[in-house]
């Protein structure tokens, strides 16, 4: 199943299962990036509403929906559209459930494509997953697999938090196996993807395969890497970080967005507080540098974390050294 | 007609008591400490004046009809119900507050009462009643939503917005334009284009009424009206309130603002208080006495004296309380995720 | 009026061969290397059938007065007196580009011919066209704004906000409302509540036209009346001008959004193509011939064709441009901050 | 002066000095925060605009005014408004000079009151210089001193590019000596408000101030704090954090924000980059948890940045061993 179609199916499980679950975005009916593509059919005009170009009100019409009965889920196509609508995403929706005293809940799934998606320019192809994960109040799920794709969206919907539910528009089109069971991939586990003893990346979205595909080339001249999907950014499961880096004693962070105050900045500092004796080089950091994300296809290849780039800071991490048998 | 009188006199004497304790104010101490009465903390934006706007409007209103509200809220949650006790406690910061002290004034959520937020951000309430407006109409279950704003929020993007969705989808919500006159402190005619407000919702098809709104009848007339219409199906209404607030922008503000108003402005709307107006009625047409409306005057005067007391006496939230509620099932920093790890060779 | 023509010409030869080389499209290589006329990469919004306005409205402007564009961008670029040249740089992602090929087609700027930006985010360059009005008034440089803007974008709250500024401060701008029938895919009616969009205007005071946008003198008196209140102090006018557009939201988005609209809607519009429409008007007055069109259409198309070959030739933007350009003085990783530092005991 | 004195005082110099800065804001004749009160009194209401609450058009009108000849500074009042505004200021202000090639500079300056001004909530208590950071496109300068507050809004506004200068709310009222001849302070270096050898803390608005008690408290029992007051967050002047690492071989990061991907996120992810062997422990941040900001006294008290907080990081930092001579 493709990625995008497992969205759709996570997003269909959880409609069949409760009838307070309703579909809003624009064109959501045929889907411009594809997550939602056949759920008019299933579930009609009323559940799955095509909405104005109006991301305010819209965010902010789901969070009254959301307190009074509703578990809405809002396509906002391209992650750049969040920032039009930030005001409700940061001050009200994420910030409602501790500002009520934990009064009200709010069970809003906000999805939104991120990443280049093959030279659309820098006002679609942004990553708003740093700014959601300062926001404190919103979950933040990345999966990077069609079986993670629908298991996770099951799991935001069925949560009683929000959740921005982001999908690299560059995996959109990937393959894989889907559980067909429904069931849910619970929010704040990351997934050993590849096991290793060298090195321990931690990537998310499509720097997952990346990295994946960096460590299929770095065994070959005998570097064994360990790739973790943290495919939960909120909660972010530090403990199977730290697991594995106690195994492999170096640390790369591989991510889709830009460097400064990203995942990377925040998963280095972290780790160091809880593992700072374990390490014997810094983690290196695998990201966009701090610029809007060019359009000419060989700057944005330049732009993005690619497998060659992942390879370059797991040698970097080494300290240029081949590992000693660890 | 008597429960309308009454709780306008409630809304006025919680605001008179919040304008003497904050001008008695003190600050807490050097660590966020505070105990007597003259320590409520933070600013408060004050409903003295506007009275029969809350009151008129929620009259029609059944208990599990929503409202979203402003940052001058008050009103609007004593209007739908709302229990000057854990709100006098939540201006005082205490764990008894309706927002366990977590909120204050501007972030108050009650929903056994149908009030959806104050709220600090201008005009960001309007899209909450939008959607609760919504899921009455999926949900199929016969509640109205109401949507109070300012004159000042008419220049939100996100209003327009709010109306054409509401419109759009015929939802049951009523926009209450409550116009005092005022953004802050500059005159609303000196940043508002076009010279009616309530015309702003003919674009999309939504009827609008101007009312006074300092008479209570009015209000809750023009408010049965669009309640009717957006409970059978016809879809959303604008009410124009016409207003004004003694108290200015926030309690305390004089020391920054200076004279940004006429006290002959003031003193020509202290003619028309809505209190003193629907009482002169109440008496006018044989339905209570000058006595009769003492007693309750005094009675609400009592019961917020009392909510000061139990604020005053409360305690103050576990300091542990910072990080929870941030999300229902965890706390912050408590995931399974943070166990320190030691190299192993 | 010739002028009209050719220019209209010009952007119906660059759309076409925009959707041809779509078309063909293979995408770029692995690492992002294009090289054939088949590599235009990205996706791309055509103004195909909507010609009429961007040029009726750029008739009556100065080179030195500003406009703000959309996503669809290209007509606008062409009538405000923009060198396809650059442009198809740009849309190929090359140095040459207007952008340097750092935009692509929603990111373009010429601030020597008034451009003030295409723009991918809907409504998103109106409030730059308000802006841009406003120092022309401030500076008093006797300039005008325009901001053109879909119908889609009529839902933004930001455009409401845009318009009250402008009424407000009397600013020299005019809002062109190119409406098409469609938001992407969907038809805008299904989204928009209220049955005039012009109509929109209307509270802010703002004076509002509907034009046939497909004909070009009927849009280009319309804008020659704004344009005139606009210098002379007199503030805002909003131009709504009906038009289509035959190649659908995005070239290429038929695999994506399937079938939409119907074959007979589209041929009902191109009945009334806006450059058939002129060329017989042109005709008919005498003003040229059957063959004195052709010869236009064959210049624009050669000046297309050469954009592209020259285009399809030229050098990407080099690698190290990637970090340039974020700010004016020093590039991203080259503050005098990164100086390794190694223990000095 | 007051700090909220410097600042209008910066903003008259550059006014003074060239008639193209305007100043925009709503009630920015009265000035609800101080900081641009009494210009109009001198430079008149064509000048001194008061602005509709029309955050996103305001700030979009910023952009046109700033690409046709003007230099706008607008006050957007509490820095909790600005994501009304997100789009604006992410996807146009900061990414159109990239965007365009570079054929594009917007000198604006968008002034923002940060932190908690004394139980306001969490709605009026926000500080998005962490948001500002990840945007890439906008500096972001944040003064602790009045003379700075001057001097960095007289370098602010002269920049070619758009500028955050974020008014820490809690400061307004401090006072302190202002430099009288109108000279700017550099945007892109920090300044060392204390010398000390043994723990380095990288401080930001009122965090220097509580740094600097801190450091005064720990003097006492032997342990030598150095104090940097980064004030400037983009561009970063990481030299002299790591000149002073090279010293105290310690560090900790004190921010007037969340914790998560903010500040000191960053800066600990960039010291690591660079000065790895130089670092005798992990570097500690002080912030607020992740949490919007509590009303409650006590809370507020809690979650903001102290001098206890910093004290005891610096203890923290050190191992809670005593410092031996350096
Ligand atoms: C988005 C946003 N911008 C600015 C403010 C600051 N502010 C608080 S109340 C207010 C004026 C609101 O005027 P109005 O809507 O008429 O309500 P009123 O205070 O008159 O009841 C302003 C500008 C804010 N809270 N939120
Ligand atoms: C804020 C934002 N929301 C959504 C989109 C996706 N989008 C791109 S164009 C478009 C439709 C715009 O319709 P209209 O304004 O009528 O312009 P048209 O494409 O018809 O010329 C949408 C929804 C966007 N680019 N920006
Ligand atoms: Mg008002
Ligand atoms: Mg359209």
């Amino acid at each position: 199943m493709f990625l995008s179609e497992a969205v759709a199916a996570g997003i269909a499980t959880a409609m069949r299962e409760d009838g307070t679950v309703f579909l809003f975005g624009e064109d959501v009916d045929r889907s411009v990036l594809g997550p939602t593509k056949g759920l008019v059919e299933e579930f009609g005009q009323e559940r799955v509403r095509n909405t104005p170009i109006s991301e305010q009100a819209v965010v902010g019409a789901m969070i009254g929906a959301a307190a009074t009965g509703l578990r809405p889920v809002l396509d906002l196509m391209f992650g750049g559209f969040l920032y039009v609508a930030m005001d409700q995403v940061v001050n009200q929706l994420a910030h409602i459930g501790y500002m009520s005293g934990g009064r009200v809940r709010l069970p809003v799934v906000l999805m939104a494509g991120i990443g280049p998606s093959g030279q659309a320019g820098a006002q679609h192809s942004e990553s708003p997953h740093a700014a959601l994960m300062q926001a404190a109040g919103v979950k933040v799920v990345v999966p990077s697999t069609p079986a993670d794709a629908k298991g996770l969206m099951i799991a935001a919907i069925r949560d009683p938090d929000p959740v921005a539910y982001l999908m690299d528009v560059s995996l959109a089109g990937s393959r894989g196996p889907v559980d067909l069971a429904d069931a849910a991939v619970p929010l704040g586990r990351a997934a050993v993807r590849r096991e290793g003893v060298h090195v321990t990346v931690a990537a998310m979205a499509s720097a997952v395969p990346a990295s994946l595909m960096a460590a299929e080339g770095l065994s070959a001249s005998g570097i064994e890497v360990e790739v973790i999907d943290l495919r939960s950014l909120v909660p972010l499961d530090l403990d199977t970080v730290c697991n594995s880096i106690r195994k492999t004693r170096h640390l790369v962070i591989a991510e889709t967005g830009r460097r400064t105050c990203g995942l990377g900045a925040e998963v280095a500092a972290r780790v160091l507080e809880c593992a700072w004796e374990t390490l014997e080089a810094p983690p290196v950091r695998v990201a966009w540098p701090d610029v809007p994300v060019p359009f000419s296809p060989s700057l944005e290849f330049a732009c993005i974390v690619t497998e060659g780039d992942v390879a370059e800071a797991v040698t970097r991490a080494l300290g240029g050294r081949k590992p000693s048998a660890a | 007609m008597l429960e309308l009188y009454r709780l306008m006199a409630r809304i006025r004497e919680f605001e008179e008591a919040c304008r003497r304790i904050q001008r008695t104010r003190t600050g807490p101490g050097p660590d966020g400490s505070v105990s007597s009465a003259g320590h409520m903390p933070g600013f408060v934006h004050l409903y003295l004046g506007e009275e029969a706007i809350a009151v008129g409007v929620c009259a029609v209103l059944r208990p599990d009809d929503l409202v979203a509200s402003t940052h001058r809220g008050h009103g609007h949650l004593i209007a739908k119900g709302g229990d000057v006790e854990p709100m006098m406690a939540e201006l005082y910061g205490r764990a008894a507050g309706y927002s366990k002290g977590k909120g204050g004034s501007m972030h108050i959520f009650v929903p056994e009462i149908g009030m959806l937020g104050t709220n600090g951000i201008v005009a960001a309430g309007i899209p909450h009643a939008v959607g609760a407006a919504l899921s009455c109409k999926l949900l199929g279950l016969g509640r109205v939503a109401v949507a109070f704003f300012g004159d000042g929020a008419c220049n939100q993007g996100v209003f327009f917005e709010s109306m054409n969705l509401a419109a759009l989808w015929a939802l049951p919500v009523i926009f209450v334009l409550e116009n005092n006159l005022y953004s802050e402190w500059t005159e609303s005619q000196r940043l508002t284009a076009g010279n009616s407000l309530a015309g702003r919702a003919l674009p999309f098809g939504i009827p609008a009424v101007v009312v006074d709104g300092n008479d209570v009848l009015a209000v809750r007339d023009a408010a049965w009206e669009a309640v009717a219409r957006a409970r059978c199906g016809q879809g959303p209404t604008l009410i124009e309130a016409r207003t004004y607030y003694y108290g200015g922008h926030f309690e305390g503000e004089e020391f920054f603002a200076g004279h940004y108003r006429s006290e002959a402005d003031v003193a020509s709307w202290r003619v028309r208080d809505p209190i003193v107006r629907f009482g002169r009625t109440l008496v006018d047409t044989g339905e209570t006495s000058d006595s009769g409306l003492e007693l309750i005057r005094r009675e609400e005067a009592e019961r917020v004296a009392r909510a000061v007391d139990s604020a005053v006496a409360a305690d103050p939230p576990a300091i542990s309380e910072l990080t929870t509620d941030v999300f229902a099932d965890t706390e912050p920093g408590t995931h399974p995720t943070v166990t320190p790890v030691t190299a192993t060779s």
